[in-house]
């Protein structure tokens, strides 16, 4: 037996040898002889030491920065899917986000890490009784003022309330609408941009937000802004220079025009483009806001005043003027508000009256209920879509995309082809499904080894 | 993905060996009632009579039926629960359907070897995370690809010294078990990935595994290393 | 003395701790006051007047300056003697 | 990329408040927000992003406190003071012990380190 081995592994150790001999490098002879060192996860300890010498071409990344925005998807198979809302919506089918509607949404920042995108060609997305609703809100929206169309979209984390709003922005590019979208509302109040108290208003501005911001509205909406022209005469100081813009200039070139010289002495200039918006009647407008329970989550914000108290989430002027197309204070002519809540913010009672569950307690602190988004919830009517978890049918048309694009190795699909047991599988609790959660669903199919 | 494989084998359907034997006289005691202040001392005795003859009742059905050795009727009897046929041939179904579920040896093993201070749970998200962006570099099965690379680096023989009882060691070529050969070839990767230029141990190994699978490692130099040892040893090998 | 130190130590209402002294005869006759209250308040009053104050086995005598105000008498009398180590009992 | 305050050097990459709470003695994380709060300053607001002129307010108002050399000599006034009088806390400061009563068959390291009359930073 043992002789056996010895001769099978010593012929086979030749062929080998000589196929690979290569001159023995001293890199490699330090290795053999390195020290144990103490176990550990983080490269700076631990190393005796002996500082890393680190190989060429590899990224100096994080996993979701490397997996999310490496451009991945170029190598992904070549499927056959749909674009989304190219003839009428099906519902249990899937379909991608291609083309110019995929370039908008991506300005937009529609999609996010960690969504796994990147295992397609085109990102994707599954038409489900939400994608109708939302469709028809959609619909109904681009004809009546943004007043009376205020959508709030709840759910669990991983339900699918972000990719929804993607798909909600997708829909109204293509009844030719005007997006803002605002797709993380915690920025607005986490501390990561500057602020500034504008005098005139009692406000504070938030210019390096509301530039990015702009810039995002800009690239997205390009053709309808190019469209419009002002509506009146603006003139803009900067730096001492005075520039006019008369009636016939678009809102596209105003807008560019301003944000670039965006003084951080003074931002006023966003109010007029909101105004301006307001105004005309040619396009619809959709505000959009994902994480919109960050208000509800704590009102008051991570920014300090000169007393080094914490200011209120209303005092700021992009929050307040978003809580004011929301209560309907400020309305577009047509268009919409569509509102998303997030799972890691607070069920506090703020938040629960927002979604209609119960009544304001009197006798509470503001951490718990805060009036300012209470009220405008409980005079205002919204239109309220509890996003609901998928069910065996679209859990089926989503694993045979995933079984057509080879994201599921032939191995596994085979064993998948049985309706019955697949149908048993997926009742099964965090198995397949999720418990028909999508992120769930994604990562069982993603990082399953 | 595990869990549900878990919890089937926690079913008790036909893994169960141990015998509740408590299960099976607890009526008895239950008989006992709890003595009162002013019992008499007659009563007492008798109560310890009835005690020991339960003991004695008890001993004998264990001595009958030796832990271990009982049979699932006697369990399925205890636990007043019997799986229905139906319910069975769903369990049989479904037990054939590990979409890719954790027991695959080699997928066992290195998760093992990257694991510190038995934070496994840590060790399986970097290999699912580094198997991810495996799949996302080359669009194959990563799991395929890691097996290869692993069959590829791993040496065939080392060379080990033994005393001769005189003054000379003999450094004699040993050939490799199947498992002794995995582990060094992982370790190869393991240390490989930890050179490497990311912050994220997962990146590391993603970037490893496909470098190896591409012929790059620096594990290679060190199995041709070995090999020529062997090849320049191979005149001790006694064939008996 | 840093006033938050009397401030955390005692209610504000209570004001200091006083202690019945015969300060105004001390002050003219120039005699110590041999005292047992450890614990009393040194006041401005008592600035320039000689204690004794008790530390458990003797008398410890010293002079109030003004320094020392708002301290207790009992800090400048220590309780414990460090101990040293002799070769004989005799010395 | 470093920016002098006082004369003292702070990493570019350090959240504002951070950097000045580990940089100066006498100044604490909330010591620091008051001032980043005061100054307008925004909470993630980094060191390198600080402007000559935003430099300047902030050597205004370290200038106006009580930090670094001027605060240890207070505190060194301040033990020497108790050690002059004769007081308890001054001896106990002179032997190196604990001050404040507690025990001393064990862990007095930080007494040991800390209660001198020359008491260092």
């Amino acid at each position: 037996m043992l002789r056996a081995q010895i001769t099978r592994n010593v012929s086979l150790l030749h062929a080998r040898a000589f196929q690979t001999a290569t001159p023995l490098s001293k890199g490699a002879a330090k290795v053999v002889a390195t020290k144990k060192r103490k176990q550990t996860f983080n490269p700076s300890k631990g190393k005796s030491g002996e500082k890393a010498t680190r190989a060429a071409g590899s990224s100096v990344k994080g996993f979701v920065h490397e997996v999310s925005f490496t451009g991945y998807n170029k190598g992904a198979e070549n499927i056959a899917i749909a674009a989304l809302g190219a003839g009428a919506l099906q519902k249990g089918t899937v379909c991608a986000f291609e083309g110019a509607t995929r370039r908008d949404l991506a300005h937009f920042g529609s999609f996010h890490k960690l969504q796994y995108h990147e295992l397609f060609k085109n990102p994707i997305s599954l038409v489900r009784d939400e994608t109708l609703q939302v469709d028809a809100y959609v619909q109904k929206a681009v004809t009546s003022p943004s007043s009376e169309n205020v959508l709030l979209v709840s759910g669990k984390g991983g339900a699918g309330k972000t990719s929804l709003l993607a798909q909600a922005h997708a829909l109204a590019l293509q009844r030719a609408a005007i997006v803002l979208p605002i797709n993380n509302a915690d920025s607005l109040v986490d501390g990561s941009n500057d602020f500034l108290l504008n005098t005139e208003t009692g406000r504070y501005q938030q210019p390096m937000f509301v530039k990015n911001f702009l810039h995002k509205i800009l690239c997205g909406n390009k053709a309808a802004l190019q469209a419009l022209k002002l509506s009146q005469e603006y003139v803009s100081h900067y730096k001492g220079k005075q520039t006019k813009y008369d009636a016939q200039t678009s809102l596209y070139d105003y807008i560019k025009s301003v944000r670039t010289s965006l003084d951080t002495k003074n931002n006023a200039y966003f109010a007029t483009i909101i105004a301006e918006l307001a105004k005309q009647d040619q396009f619809p407008v959709f505000f959009t806001v994902d994480k919109f329970s960050t208000f509800t989550h704590n009102p008051y914000t991570q920014y300090r005043n000169t007393e080094n108290a914490p200011i209120h989430f209303s005092d700021f002027e992009l929050p307040a003027l978003l809580l004011d197309f929301v209560s309907g204070a400020q309305s577009f002519k047509r268009g919409g508000v569509i509102l998303a809540t997030s799972d890691v913010h607070k069920r506090n009672d703020t938040f629960r009256v927002m979604l209609g569950e119960m009544q304001p307690r009197p006798y509470v602190s503001v951490e718990e209920y805060d009036p300012t988004v209470g009220q405008v919830f409980l005079q205002k009517k919204v239109q309220r879509l509890a996003v609901a978890p998928l069910d065996l049918a679209e859990i089926r048309a989503l694993t045979q995309t995933f079984i057509a694009a080879k994201v599921i190795p032939e191995k596994e699909a085979e064993k998948l082809e049985d309706e019955e047991a697949f149908a048993s599988y997926v009742k099964q609790k965090y198995v397949l499904s999720g418990n028909g959660n999508f992120r769930e669903l994604l990562k069982s199919v993603v990082l399953f080894y | 993905m595990s869990l549900f494989f878990k919890s089937v084998r926690l079913l008790p359907l036909v893994r169960v060996t141990q015998v509740p034997a408590r299960a099976v006289f607890a009526a008895r005691f239950q008989s006992i009632q709890p003595l009162k202040a002013e019992a008499k001392v007659e009563t007492l005795e008798q109560e310890y009579d009835r005690w020991i003859a339960d003991v004695k009742a008890a001993r004998e059905i264990v001595q009958a039926n030796p832990p271990g050795l009982m049979e699932n009727e006697r369990l399925e009897e205890a636990v007043g629960w019997k799986p229905s046929e139906a319910q069975l041939e769903e369990f049989e179904k479904v037990r054939e359907l590990p979409i890719p579920a954790r027991d695959d040896p080699v997928i066992t093993h290195v998760t093992n070897m990257i694991m510190k201070n038995g934070k496994k749970a840590l060790a399986e998200k970097i290999l699912s995370r580094a198997l991810y962006m495996v799949y996302l570099k080359l669009r194959k099965d990563p799991v395929e690809v890691l097996k290869k690379c692993i069959e590829d680096l791993a040496p065939l023989m080392v060379v080990k010294s033994f005393k001769t009882g005189f003054a000379k060691k003999l450094n004699v070529p040993v050939p490799l078990k199947k498992r002794q050969r995995q582990r060094l070839a992982i370790s190869w990767i393991l240390e490989g990935a930890v050179k490497r230029n990311s912050h994220e141990y997962a990146v590391k190994l993603g970037e490893e595994i496909v470098a190896v699978s591409q012929g790059r490692g620096s594990g290679y130099d060190k199995r041709t290393l070995i090999h020529k040892s062997s090849i320049s040893h191979r005149s001790y090998i006694k064939l008996r | 003395m840093r006033a938050s130190f009397v401030a955390l130590a005692r209610s504000a209402w209570k004001g200091p701790h006083i202690v019945p002294l015969p300060i105004a005869d001390a002050l003219k006759t120039g005699a110590p006051i041999r005292t047992n209250s450890r614990n009393c308040t040194i006041l401005p009053q008592f600035v320039g007047v000689k204690f004794q104050v008790h530390n458990g086995k003797e008398y410890v005598a010293f002079e109030i300056t003004d320094e020392m105000i708002g301290h207790k008498l009992g800090e400048f009398a220590p309780t414990r003697k460090s101990f040293k180590y002799t070769q004989t009992k005799n010395k | 990329m470093a920016i002098h305050i006082l004369g003292k050097a702070i990493k570019g990459k350090k959240p504002i408040h951070l950097g000045l709470a580990s940089t100066f003695y006498g100044i604490g994380v909330g010591t620091a927000q008051k001032i980043c709060a005061k100054l307008g300053f925004y909470p993630q607001m980094q060191i390198h992003q600080l402007s000559e002129n935003q430099i300047l307010n902030i050597t205004k108002e370290l200038s106006g406190m009580t930090i670094e050399k001027q605060l240890l000599e207070e505190t060194r006034s301040n033990i020497k003071m108790k050690k002059d009088i004769g007081s308890y806390a001054g001896m106990r400061h002179a032997m190196g012990l604990p001050v404040r009563g507690q025990k001393t068959k064990n862990n007095i390291a930080t007494a040991r380190k800390l209660n001198r009359i020359n008491r260092k930073q």
